[in-house]
């Protein structure tokens, strides 16, 4: 099994290798069916890891040395452990759904082939990232997984504001490119070795606090970067721009859980320095809380999407950081389940009202779209947490429910548990919003193919039903998850009897009080009063345009006195300028002097025997 | 004697390049070259003259011989220049050289 | 034999001074031809008696000849055309060049010992050996230069037919 | 008597050019004198061959000479036969003939000569029939103009060769070129003749700054001429520098300052000027600055030099030689016309110009290269780097000349014979490839 581990990002990149050699020929329809199928098989390989062998032990494929200098050495080496198992489930086959929905959904776009060369290739480097055994390798995956994201989300570039957002996302991204890439120079500075599997023996079996600070920092603020948590967050919400197919995969199923990923990958260093994964439980804490209250006042649909998936994160990384990676990573699996439908139906919903992002103006939708209200509702479900009918409470609540047991856990807890309220707020605000009311004027004739239902109605299936896999302690029922990555991951804290059923009913009452709040403010909201005239809340807590007037405006001023100065001034003019200048000019001198004047070449000839003469006094005899 | 021979060959060398950088006429040019020459011969002959030997005779022959061969054909072209192009000036043949630029 | 040396030289300066002044090409060939005639002299004290003779024969008698016919070629008006200007233009940066020259090597000359040999005068005879010994075939290959030239000068003389 | 087999190669070839006038005495035999030529230059190099390393009088071909002169001979060769036909030479082919061979004999005698006084009469038979070559029959008062200006710069050089041969004869008492006494330029009145040996070649072979006839020769003097005189002319002048540079003693400055004037003058003028053909004169000027430049890396430098020339003479004919298709006075090249009528003669030019700029994998690149492995080995630092720049700043004004299209508008009657076709092939083949050859020569 392990030597065709490589068949599964192989898949992915072929496509998009075919796609950008003979996409011309296929056609923009064919380029998309191939498109497709290439994460179907990939998927049917994972398939065929999930029924055959499984990743106990974890699996190893090495393809070849890359590079070996001295005692660099980078083997393209993929491992598929669970943790990765579960990564690659999800890029492999969320990322088929999201290609199928694309067919009916991009149709007669322009840009169809690009758009398919990069989900392709996106794809490629997702699983690149997940399976690679070696820092590097990683980062490759990471790297072009940037890539797409922003070309993608520039993908209809002829509109300035989209490729602005593209090109903010992808800054923001590549400072935390450039740290991750500055931890992982220091990291093989002090253990030589860039192999994952070799490096967190090594950090255990010698600590060396201060650089394994420096670079716990470093990687973080990489992984924080991509899984745009707080303060680099600003770019997730502008990315919208892109096709809500990408928003989907890219932006909620995904490439956002990077981060998380790569912390839990990592998971080892971080709890080799004192402190880190406290800090990391509090910041996720408060970038959920934070973020879900942005939610709360946007009136653009993916916006609150957007908003939510920073907040969902969030969640994610408090789980990490309280000591229980596996619940972070049940989190994610069930967040990319619903918030990939979400996004997807939230693009219909777009398609419905010709384009039209505001919810303020839409309504009644159930009425004529039954099939897409009831979808959207067990996407809502899930991401409010609704007890026992959504996946979310099995994984959500037992995050926050566990960091109340440890220590040091009052303030993610506290942070959590209003931050859920919120989540339950905007996510039922947004519902009701659209789905509740009189219908709208607006809305015009669409239908939906199967092509779009089928990956709806899967993923609506899964958001309610995947968090099955893993009841609370001590209630009846299947407790598969945590067990089966405990040999990984450990087992979480977890609450149980009067304890674990007291904080379920406030996780619970939690959620109650969201859907009243939600209520609330959608009401509101119709009336013209809502929580989206609070500019504090619906500009984000004023956070993006602080960084942005706070940050690039130096590096703008330092830029133009750089242009100004150094490459006008000193390259261009002097340097190059003055080069060209200097050498025009004295090639005119010497020109003068081919004015065809025999006597004026004798001249020149007799000074070049005066030359000669004068250099005989540099060689007395 | 030889140094009197050499201070005249300087003398001609001198003359001769001045005929040539500094006068107007063709003419002169070539009178200049022959002197050119006449100073080559003083020396090649100094040079007989120090060393004793013939061959600075023999060099001086050739020298003589080859000067005169060269002449012939730079007067028949001198000719020529009078003859199609007009002038016997130097700074008269100017046809071919560097223009100006237009383009820049 | 010093002084003898010394008036010719101040003669020869005194003739060459006058090629360089003089406006008329036909009084500067003349004036080249006073000059060289010292210079036959000035071979004969440096022992190369054939040598003075073929300067007078071959420089006088066919080179300066040629000289001469060329400017009755040219034609009266055009040697008055050609001497009312006798400086061609920007002369001044030749004098000056001329001028850097004649200090460089001056100033590397003072520096040389003299040379002091006595002078042997070699005949004819040892040259004609020379000539058809050694140097039989530089002899020949000049004598192949001299046929080319000849060939040279009628071509350029059967271009010449092709203007007229 | 004995003849000495060294001499055999100039004999031979004297003989050639004398008679080679005698076919001017009637029309059809005149057509036949190119051929004559052939012959004449393809018994010089089997002769050359022949008396390799013999000892002679005043004569040896030692392997640089052996190299250059087989050269020579085969260059010559091809240019009989490639000009043939050529219009110019519909007057007195017999003429043009005796005149080419006497430079081929003129530079026989300048490559094989051990001698001061070989090297004259071999300077003057080579520059001599030039001063009618380039105002040949038929040709514009821009030729005229061109060869008189050749004339009067040529006498001006000869007699300062004169005088550096006396002047070295006065300091050593001897004419050889490789005097029993220490290098050649050891005295005082020696050295003084040495540099002006150095200016007379230095404006043969267009050093700065010696260099100025140069362009105007190029752009006014007929094809055919320019064609034999870069590459017959200049390369057995590079042949007598290689010769006295290996008897000069160490005195290595004279060289240097040389190859950098022309190395910065040559590349600083070529990229100026707008001129096809004055373009490849100062682009000569560049060459002769790095020919220079290996010259004054010692030892290893002569023996670069020595391909160096051979090199240079290719990438002259590689670039005359399509010139020939064009009529005269062309100063630009009509790309278009060319291509369509003579697309082996375009080819030939560009990969010729891509040579001369030193494009990989072309013999101009491995050359350079060798100039500057040369130059890096003697440690000479400075020129190295003045010929890297110089070299740079040669693309400039190479590349764009070869999409540099002038306005076209009439119809061109391009001369294009089959042997120019063949020509072409051939050409294209050696330049591009003839870099295979290399393990040849240096086996020897």
């Amino acid at each position: 099994m392990t030597e065709w581990l490589f068949l599964i990002p192989g898949f992915p990149l072929l496509g998009a290798l075919i796609n950008a050699l003979f996409g011309e020929r296929l056609g923009p329809r064919w380029c998309g069916r191939l498109a497709a199928t290439m994460p179907l098989l990939s998927s049917l390989v994972v398939l065929a890891i999930w029924l055959g062998p499984g990743a106990e032990p974890a699996l190893l494929d090495r393809l070849w040395t890359w590079m070996a200098v001295g005692d660099f050495r980078v083997d393209l080496t993929l491992r598929v452990d669970d943790v990765t198992l579960v990564m690659i489930s999800i890029a492999s086959f969320v990322g088929f759904l999201i290609h199928l929905f694309s067919q009916q959904y991009l149709r007669g776009d322009y840009g169809e082939r690009r758009y398919y060369f990069y989900l392709n290739l996106f794809v490629a480097g997702m699983l690149i990232l997940t399976m690679a055994n070696n820092l590097l390798l990683l980062y490759l995956g990471w790297e072009t997984v940037g890539l797409c994201s922003y070309a993608l989300i520039s993908h209809w570039y002829r509109e300035p504001e989209n490729a602005w957002a593209g090109r903010k996302a992808f800054v923001v991204t590549r400072i935390g490119d450039t740290t991750l890439l500055l931890g992982i120079f220091l990291l093989f500075a002090q253990y030589h070795t860039l192999s994952i599997s070799t490096l967190l023996p090594l950090v255990t079996a010698q600590p060396a606090p201060a650089l394994l600070l420096a670079a716990s920092i470093l990687i973080l603020i990489g992984a924080y970067a991509k899984s745009a948590q707080f303060p680099f967050h600003i770019w997730l919400p502008d990315s919208m721009a892109g096709p809500s197919t990408v928003s989907a995969l890219i932006h909620a199923a995904t490439m956002v859980t990077a981060g998380v990923y790569l912390c839990i990958r990592l998971l080892g260093l971080f709890a080799a320095v004192p402190g880190m994964l406290e800090a990391i439980a509090v910041l996720g804490a408060w970038t959920a809380f934070f973020a879900a209250s942005c939610g709360l006042a946007q009136v653009d649909v993916k916006r609150v999407l957007a908003y939510s998936t920073i907040s969902q994160l969030g969640y994610m990384f408090m789980g990490v950081g309280i000591g229980a990676p596996s619940l972070g990573l049940f989190h994610l699996l069930v967040h990319a389940c619903f918030k990939a439908l979400l996004f997807m139906a939230s693009g219909a919903i777009i398609l419905i009202y010709a384009d039209d992002h505001d919810i303020r103006h839409m309504g009644g939708l159930k009425y004529r779209q039954p099939f897409l209200r009831w979808t959207f509702l067990a996407g809502v479900f899930a991401l409010a947490a609704v007890p026992l009918i959504s996946a979310a409470f099995y994984s959500k609540d037992a995050i926050i429910n566990a960091s109340f047991l440890v220590a040091g856990g009052g303030v993610p807890y506290a942070l959590g548990l209003s931050g859920a309220v919120l989540t339950a707020g905007y996510a039922f605000r947004l519902y009701f919003l659209v789905f509740e009311g009189k219908p709208s004027e607006l809305e015009g004739p669409y239908q939906m193919g199967w092509g779009m239902k089928i990956p709806l109605a899967l993923l609506a299936a899964a958001s309610i039903g995947i968090g099955w896999l893993q009841f609370p302690p001590g209630w009846p029922g299947p407790h598969l998850w945590v067990h089966w990555l405990a040999p990984e991951l450990g087992l979480p804290p977890r609450p149980i009897g009067l304890e674990g059923g007291l904080l379920t009913l406030v996780g619970a009452l939690a959620t109650f009080l969201g859907i009243a709040l939600g209520y609330w403010a959608a009401r509101r909201e119709r009336a013209g009063r809502g929580l989206s005239r609070w500019r504090f809340l619906a500009s984000g807590w004023w956070i993006d345009g602080t960084i942005l007037r706070l940050f690039p405006a130096p590096f703008y001023a330092l830029g133009r006195l750089l242009r100004g100065g150094v490459e006008n001034l000193g390259v261009q003019g002097l340097a190059q300028g003055g080069l060209r200048d200097g050498l025009r000019l004295s090639a005119y001198a010497l020109a003068r002097g081919e004015n065809g004047l025999a006597s004026r070449y004798a001249v020149s000839m007799i000074a070049g025997l005066l030359l000669l003469l004068l250099l005989i006094w540099s060689w007395p005899l | 004697m030889i140094e009197i021979a050499l201070a005249a060959a300087a003398l001609l060398f001198f003359v001769g390049l001045a005929l040539i950088l500094l006068r107007r006429s063709l003419v002169f040019w070539l009178l200049g070259a022959e002197l050119l020459f006449n100073a080559a011969l003083l020396v090649a002959l100094a040079g007989g003259a120090r060393w004793h030997a013939i061959s600075g005779q023999v060099l001086a022959l050739f020298i003589m011989a080859l000067s005169g061969a060269a002449l012939a054909p730079s007067l028949a072209l001198l000719l020529r220049v009078r003859r199609e192009l007009g002038t016997l000036n130097v700074d008269g043949l100017r046809l071919l050289r560097e223009r100006e630029k237009q383009d820049d | 034999m010093i002084f003898l040396g010394f008036f010719l030289l101040v003669v020869l300066a005194a003739l060459l001074l006058g090629v360089l002044l003089l406006r008329d090409a036909m009084y500067g060939v003349v004036a080249v031809a006073a000059a060289l005639g010292i210079l036959a002299i000035l071979f004969y004290l440096l022992g190369a008696p054939f040598l003075a003779a073929m300067e007078i024969l071959l420089y006088l008698g066919a080179i300066l000849v040629l000289f001469l016919f060329t400017l009755m070629l040219i034609g009266p008006e055009a040697r008055a055309a050609a001497a009312r200007q006798s400086w061609r233009s920007g002369w001044p940066l030749g004098a000056l060049l001329l001028l850097a020259f004649a200090l460089a090597l001056a100033a590397l000359l003072w520096q040389q010992q003299p040379i002091t040999t006595a002078i042997h005068a070699l005949g004819p005879a040892l040259l004609g050996r020379a000539l058809f010994g050694p140097n039989l075939w530089w002899s020949e290959a000049v004598a192949v230069l001299l046929f080319v030239v000849i060939g040279a000068v009628l071509v350029l003389h059967a271009g010449e037919k092709d203007h007229d | 008597m004995v003849i000495s087999s060294t001499l055999w190669a100039p004999i031979a070839v004297a003989i050639a050019a004398l008679l080679a006038f005698f076919f001017d005495l009637h029309p059809r035999l005149g057509r036949l004198a190119p051929y004559w030529g052939v012959l004449g230059s393809l018994g010089a190099t089997a002769l050359v061959l022949h008396g390799r390393l013999d000892l002679g009088q005043g004569f040896y071909w030692d392997s640089s000479a052996t190299i250059l002169g087989t050269y020579l001979g085969l260059a010559s060769a091809v240019l009989f036969l490639l000009l043939a036909r050529h219009p110019l030479l519909q007057r007195m082919p017999g003429a043009f003939t005796g005149l080419c061979l006497s430079v081929l004999l003129g530079a026989l005698l300048l490559v094989g000569s051990d001698e001061l006084i070989g090297l004259f009469i071999g300077l003057e038979l080579q520059v001599l029939p030039f001063f009618a070559l380039f105002v040949w029959p038929g040709s514009s008062s821009r030729a005229l103009e061109a060869a008189m200006k050749y004339a009067l710069l040529a006498a001006l050089a000869s007699a300062l060769f004169a005088l550096g041969i006396a002047l070295i004869y006065l300091g050593n008492g001897d004419l050889a070129l490789n005097p029993p006494l220490g290098p050649i330029n050891g005295t005082f009145a020696a050295r003084l003749g040495f540099i002006l040996l150095l200016a007379a070649l230095g404006f043969e072979l267009a050093v700065a700054p010696f260099h100025a006839w140069v362009a105007d020769i190029y752009a006014g003097a007929p094809t055919p001429a320019v064609l034999y005189l870069g590459a017959v002319g200049k390369v057995a002048i590079m042949g007598v520098l290689i010769n006295l540079a290996g008897v000069s003693g160490t005195w290595l400055l004279p060289y240097l300052a040389l190859a950098v004037l022309s190395m910065v003058i040559g590349n600083l003028l070529a990229w100026r000027t707008s001129s096809f053909r004055r373009l490849l004169g100062y682009s000569a000027v560049a060459h002769a600055g790095y020919f220079f430049a290996a010259l004054a890396a010692g030892p290893l430098g002569l023996i670069i030099a020595t391909f160096y020339a051979v090199v240079y003479g290719l990438m002259h004919m590689g670039i005359f030689g399509p010139l020939l298709s064009l009529p005269e006075g062309t100063d630009e090249i009509p790309w278009r016309h060319l291509r369509q009528q003579a697309p082996l003669a375009a080819g030939l030019l560009a990969v010729s110009l891509l040579s001369l700029a030193g494009m990989p994998p072309t013999l101009g690149f491995f050359v350079k290269l060798g100039v500057l492995v040369a130059d890096i080995h003697a440690q000479v630092w400075g020129l190295a780097i003045v010929l890297i720049l110089g070299s740079a700043l040669s693309f400039a004004y190479y590349l764009p000349s070869l999409w540099r299209h002038p306005h076209e508008q009439r119809s061109l009657a391009l001369w294009q014979p089959a042997i120019l076709r063949l020509y072409a092939a051939a050409g294209m083949l050696l330049l591009g490839l003839g870099w295979l050859l290399f393990p040849l020569f240096l086996g020897q």
